[in-house]
């Protein structure tokens, strides 16, 4: 068969969103690609510049649809940043255990949406069955099922209600045994690794310098992560280790390194987890009105001309980045300039090259191992 | 020799067929046999259009999430016979659940015309109806309807999945009223904004 | 031993009676036999089918249920009182009003009685049934069987499409070349000794052979719609389906020799009068005709050709309505004709299990005698689906088609021909002949006679034995500590968090 | 727990790689400073400010005597009322990350405190200020990083800086028939309903027209 293009997307199962894939197939072994983005481009960094602080968070909810709790949590680091505010401790171990609680559905996420792409649709009612757990706690804290609205400037919007702490625990340590079922479910089938396996090499510090991050990059054998690099919020005092996986490779981490760095990270969120419920200032089962200063601190609301905030994340998918400029309109309430990294947006492309010479077969693994979001990539 | 053409013309079968379908019609008609069968068969075949509504597999934005969410446990679309196809030849139903910008307005109409009637269109979340909180964006389309015809609305930003579902339901309602109906001559029936009753 | 529900010798009799007594003294006296066959073959045909067919809205369901049921949730709830009751107190009006000839108000009673009897409960209960997160429905019947007839009339209804560069007249035989074919393999199959279709001399062989039209048809449907996915769609599911063919066929072949006919009544008889069903006397013939048919019928595992997650919906992709709704169906069809056939096989068809032990006792094995056959096929049938084609569905990802290739040629091909070696020595060397017995009972043709034992049933006993422990060795996992560097690892080497931070 | 990098550490490091910057750079007018975040852990980062001809000079000693991996965004900035030396600026933001190749069936995990010399994290923040016009320039690092690929070409997509060299420049996030020189973040493009006071007169929306009616479809 002559070569030929195939345009996957940008309506295709395997693209998890809305992108296009143009593969070129020497019948079916994939001797090109070329990833089209933008589909979902919704000029939100232009948007952001005639919102103020406090209404950029809504928008940064909305960037990544299955990690809203980080990403809102990442922008109003970078303005805390710019505007110079304190966050109580008490805050930051609040926001600590919603990010991990949103990696955890986010991680569950992925997981559902990958089995699909391998072929396996019971794993992906199984993963989102147990997702509706880890969102359940997160709308009591925010109210909403996916956009939180939860972090603020300076701490965080309302304190955990009473008898959350006990429901959290209880439902990760369900999820604890849930993790070895799904594994039973998957690493004793051969079919799973064989399908998994010696697909979608890539080295760390090829990923990195492309931009790639997060657990594709510890997959590869190096623990990578922005929560011990570029230390934020109490990471530094709670009991975790960065999941690495040992590649079985010295072309680096495959598909499987990628599904089982993942798994690892549940783990070490639900370790976080019950660390930090234990360890929180002011007492897991005690009620803050919102608004006390062991939640929130009194924030300036306009931030000078060339000042600028700037902050380092490690959101689900890789590290996420937040660069405000202050002084724009209304004198200052506004921020000049929003600039979002994504780290989807530097894998996508980077991905559909490492795609050559694999077969059509292989393209959903490798791009689900990777685990893509649209949302976020196209902004 | 001249006009063999006309020769034959005049003994086509697709003259026929005509003929022949015509007389059968005109005597269905008659003895009222079309009337009896169309009423009933009418009522079976609306009730199998509305029970079985395949959903194209498209996932724009955060409502895409909700989406899959329906067709977990806890919510479980299947149960009302709402299924996803990854191809819009096999859809019945078209559900947008994000904001089109403008790269992807194109695409999406080709989508709409890829289903074959009778089709039907959900807008799903705030991006959906009106553009949402993206409505000042320079490259999203202030709602679906710019586009193609929306049956039914689902506000939410997003909806929950009983919003979705609750959503299909009121689908089936517009169509026990509606029919089968092709989608450009539904003109007259207003679309339905689910909780608005 | 027959079945005693002998429907098809019932039906010759009748219609020759029925034909022998009508025609007397008429023109067609002379052919009256020529016609009473015609209407035979007909009636039998149709019963065959209907049976079958209405049978397959069983599998569709089970398939629903079952699937639902492991994924944690209820699965289809449609039920018939769907047909009358409308949509959440939304209903189409009083629509028997339009019915002519004055059959408006009977229709328009019996829908009412319906209403009350088997309609919603009313309203008065909805909040409290609501705050119980209940449905505040009535009874339903049967939930969920009537979703797939819902699906396939809907099918009628969807407009015809064909894209405007396929290749219009391939493009509309494809589908009916797979159906067709798929349900003349359905002609083939006995449905009990007394219930088919057709049986000629060679009937296995014949249905075989139509087995292998379909993956024509599917060429067709994937190369004639002018699209990329089912193009590759296409090629892949002929590549897999010629590949599948052969270890099928043989492992077919081995049942073939040990019953000594190419025909399913005398290969299903065979398994009663010498005592034992083939699955015992060859579990691997077994296990290779199951792998092949589910690869044969593009299912998961082997359901490459239709991967939803690259190739939108494989070579189907671009077929919508009634042709899908066909292409669907046909591969429903496959489906059951393989679980019947596995049924038949290997598992004794029509024939209840036990007979002889069960049927002597009183009261009770009268009652066990008295199921038709029928009953036992289908029942053998759906469990053989539910257990092996859902459960495999449930349970597996999809295998690559390089992959998939690689085991059908490299693994299942040499298994078959073992299979086939094994299946002649069986019947030469140890087949009893004599001890074969058309009874209720059965006979006891496998015994295995060693120096003067005899032990009854030796054979199938040891052969199943050895297989089922080449299973528990072969299903048994590697010990993950002897071997690090091997290429299938099943557990991560040092699990993340058992690792001492600091360690370059 | 104990990987995180200290703050000793961190100011340590942030100290060395400005002296050496300096030292290098002393001559070519290039600021380098050390500066703290103002929230959080309070960890310092390094900020240089150069000009776009040195901006290769400082990219290639980068990343090749500092050890800056990880490109990780660029950004555009336009200051209409910025001035004649100050109309446009691009900001790099990169990362510093103890990373390497692993041989099979290994891997590395470092602690943060066993860290040093150049394997301690960083970040970077390098503004590189254009002069006003309607064609701001810079030179692409295209190809010490390829991380900064794409972010060029988002950048130029967006906010219309050129990159000199940089390869196989096309769209990515705009639609491919978007106006030439249409780059919707330079600030003389206002979003729809822009004029809030419309808003308010109008709170149904009945008499709103979007600014680009007529264009959209």
């Amino acid at each position: 068969m002559a070569e030929m293009w195939i345009t996957m997307g940008p309506q295709h199962p395997m693209t998890h969103g809305l992108w296009t894939l143009r593969v070129k197939v020497d019948g079916e072994t994939v001797t090109d690609t070329e990833a089209e983005l933008g589909y979902i481009h919704r000029g939100v960094e232009k948007i952001c510049e005639s919102r103020d602080f406090t209404q950029i968070t809504p928008y940064c909810d909305r960037l990544c649809y299955v990690s809203a709790m980080t990403w809102a949590h990442s922008y109003v680091m970078a303005a805390e940043d710019l505007l110079g505010a304190e966050v109580p401790e008490r805050a930051e171990y609040i926001r600590l255990m919603a990010a991990e609680v949103q990696r955890l559905a986010s991680h569950l996420m992925w997981l559902g949406a990958f089995g699909p792409d391998i072929g396996n649709l019971t794993l992906m009612t199984w993963c989102l069955r147990d997702r509706e757990m880890f969102l359940d706690l997160l709308q009591e804290l925010g109210g909403s099922r996916m956009h939180y609205n939860y972090p603020r400037v300076g701490g965080v919007k309302r304190d955990i209600p009473i008898g959350w702490a006990n429901r959290m625990k209880a439902k990760v340590k369900l999820f604890e045994n849930r993790i070895n079922e799904y594994e039973m479910l998957l690493d004793e089938s051969t079919i799973w690794l064989v399908r998994l396996q010696g697909v979608g090499y890539a080295t760390a510090e090829d990923q990195l310098n492309a931009g790639v991050t997060g657990p594709n990059i510890r997959a590869a054998g190096v623990n990578a992560d922005a929560r011990w690099t570029n230390p934020y919020s109490v990471y530094d005092q709670v009991d975790w280790e960065p999941a690495v996986e040992k590649p079985t490779s010295v072309k680096g981490a495959d598909c499987y390194d990628r599904y089982r760095v993942r798994m690892e990270e549940m783990r070490q969120s639900c370790r976080m987890l019950l660390d930090a419920i234990e360890k929180i200032p002011g007492g897991a089962n005690t009620h803050y009105q919102p608004g006390d200063e062991m939640l929130i601190t009194k924030a300036p609301t306009r931030a000078p001309e060339g000042a600028t905030g700037f902050s380092t994340y490690e959101c689900t998918r890789g590290v996420s980045n937040f660069y405000l400029q202050g002084g724009g309109d209304g004198r200052g309430k506004n921020p000049y300039r929003v600039s979002i990294r994504s780290p989807m947006f530097i894998t996508i492309p980077y991905v559909a090259k490492t795609m050559i010479g694999y077969k059509v077969a292989d393209i959903p693994a490798i791009m689900g191992s990777y685990d893509p979001c649209i949302g976020e990539t196209d902004r | 020799m001249s006009d063999t053409g006309e020769n034959y013309t005049t003994f086509n079968s697709r003259t026929l067929v005509e003929i022949v379908g015509d007389v059968t019609d005109e005597a269905l008609k008659a003895t009222k046999i079309k009337q009896l069968l169309s009423v009933l068969a009418g009522r079976f075949f609306n009730w199998a259009g509305r029970k079985s509504l395949f959903t194209l597999h498209l996932g724009i934005k955060c409502c895409a999430i909700e989406m899959a969410a329906s067709a977990t446990p806890r919510f479980d679309g299947d149960r009302f016979g709402v299924l996803f196809r990854s191809s819009p030849r096999q859809s019945d139903v078209l559900l947008v659940n994000g904001p089109i910008s403008k790269k992807f307005a194109d695409p999406i109409v080709r989508l709409w015309e890829q289903m074959p009637e009778p089709k039907y269109c959900i807008a799903m979340g705030e991006c959906a109806i009106s553009g949402g909180p993206y409505y000042q964006s320079y490259n999203i389309l202030e709602g679906v309807d710019t586009v193609i015809p929306v049956d039914v609305y689902i506000p939410g930003c997003p909806p929950r999945p009983e919003a979705l579902i609750d959503g299909f339901g009121k689908l089936r309602e517009k169509i026990i009223r509606i029919g089968g109906a092709p989608s450009t001559g539904r003109d007259g029936d207003k679309p339905i904004i689910v909780g608005e009753d | 031993m027959d079945d005693w529900l002998q429907l098809h010798e019932f039906i010759y009799d009748k219609t020759r009676d029925i034909f022998g007594s009508l025609l007397d003294d008429t023109f067609l006296e002379s052919s009256s036999n020529d016609i009473a066959f015609f209407v035979f073959t007909l009636v039998t045909c149709l019963v065959t089918f209907g049976g079958i067919m209405l049978s397959m809205f069983m599998i569709l369901w089970i398939e629903r249920k079952f699937y639902a049921r492991v994924n944690d949730r209820r699965g289809a709830t449609t039920a018939l009182r769907s047909l009358w009751v409308g949509e959440n107190g939304v209903t189409a009006g009083e629509w028997w009003n339009m019915l002519p000839y004055g059959i408006g108000k009977p229709v328009g009673a019996v829908n009412k009685w319906l209403n009350k009897v088997a309609g919603n409960k009313g309203h008065e209960q909805e909040m409290v049934n609501r705050v119980g997160n209940r449905s505040w429905y009535g009874v339903t019947i049967f939930p969920g069987f009537f979703q797939n007839i819902a699906d396939g009339m809907k099918f009628l209804t969807k407009e015809h499409m064909v894209p405007s560069r396929a290749d219009k007249v391939i493009f509309e035989l494809a589908p009916f070349l797979v159906i067709s074919s798929t349900i003349m393999i359905l002609g083939m199959i006995p449905l009990s000794s007394g219930i088919y279709g057709a049986n000629p001399e060679l009937s296995v062989l014949f249905a075989f052979a139509i087995f292998g039209i379909a993956p024509l048809g599917v060429f067709f449907a994937g190369w004639s719609s002018n699209n990329k996915y089912t193009l590759l769609g296409g090629i892949r599911s002929a590549a897999q389906l010629t590949a599948y063919e052969i270890p099928l066929l043989l492992s077919i072949l081995g049942v073939c020799v040990m019953a000594g006919s190419f025909n399913f009544l005398e290969i299903v008889h065979f398994q009663h009068s010498s005592g034992v069903w083939l699955l015992f006397l060859m579990p691997l013939g077994g296990v290779l005709f199951l792998v092949s048919m589910i690869a044969e019928v593009e299912r998961i595992p082997f359901d490459m050709p239709e991967a939803e997650a690259e190739l939108v919906e494989g070579w189907w992709t671009e077929y919508g309505g009634m042709r899908f709704g066909l292409l669907f169906a046909a591969e429903y069809m496959r489906v059951y004709a393989a679980s019947i056939l596995f049924a038949h096989f290997f598992m004794g068809g029509w024939h209840a299990p036990f007979a002889g032990t069960i049927g002597s006792i009183a009261y009770i094995g009268d009652a066990y005698l008295a199921i038709p056959g029928v009953i036992w096929t289908l029942l053998k049938a759906w469990f053989i689906f539910t257990v092996v084609f859902v459960w495999a569905r449930t349970a597996l990802p999809r295998i690559r088609t390089d992959q998939i290739l690689e085991f059908g040629w490299r693994i299942l091909l040499p298994l078959a021909v073992l299979q086939v070696v094994l299946s002649m020595v069986y019947r030469l060397y140890f087949f009893d002949a004599s001890a074969m017995s058309d009874t209720v009972a059965g006979g006891w043709s496998w015994d295995l006679t060693i120096l003067e034992y005899t032990i009854p049933w030796g054979l199938p006993i040891i052969t199943t034995g050895f297989w089922l422990v080449v299973f528990v060795i072969l299903m048994n996992d590697e010990n993950i500590e002897e071997n690090e560097e091997r290429m299938y690892h099943i557990r991560t080497m040092t699990p993340a968090g058992t690792h001492t931070a600091g360690q370059e | 727990m104990g990987t995180t990098v200290t703050k000793e550490q961190n100011s340590a490091a942030a100290k060395a790689v400005v002296d050496n910057l300096s030292k290098r750079f002393s001559d070519a007018g290039i600021t380098t400073e050390a500066v703290a975040h103002a929230a959080g852990k309070k960890f310092e980062f390094v900020r240089i400010i150069c000009a776009p001809e040195q901006w290769r000079a400082v990219a290639k000693h980068l990343k090749n005597e500092i050890g800056v991996n990880h490109c990780a965004m660029v950004t555009g900035t336009h200051y209409p009322s910025g001035g004649d030396d100050r109309g446009w600026e691009v900001a790099y933001h990169m990362h510093r990350w103890p990373i390497q190749d692993v041989e099979a069936h290994t891997m590395i995990v470092h602690k943060g405190e066993n860290l040093e010399g150049d394997d301690i994290p960083m970040e970077f923040e390098i503004f590189i200020p254009l002069a006003a016009g309607d064609s701001p320039s810079v030179p692409s690092v295209q190809d010490l990083w390829v991380g900064a690929d794409w972010n060029e070409k988002e950048t130029w997509d967006l906010v219309g800086i050129d990159f000199e060299g940089h390869e196989n420049m096309h769209r990515v996030l705009n639609p491919h028939d978007s106006p030439v020189g249409f780059h919707p973040l330079q600030r003389q493009h206002k979003i729809r309903y822009h004029d809030f006071n419309e808003m308010y007169d109008d709170p149904q929306g009945f008499d709103r027209k979007p600014v680009d009616e007529g264009r959209v479809k």
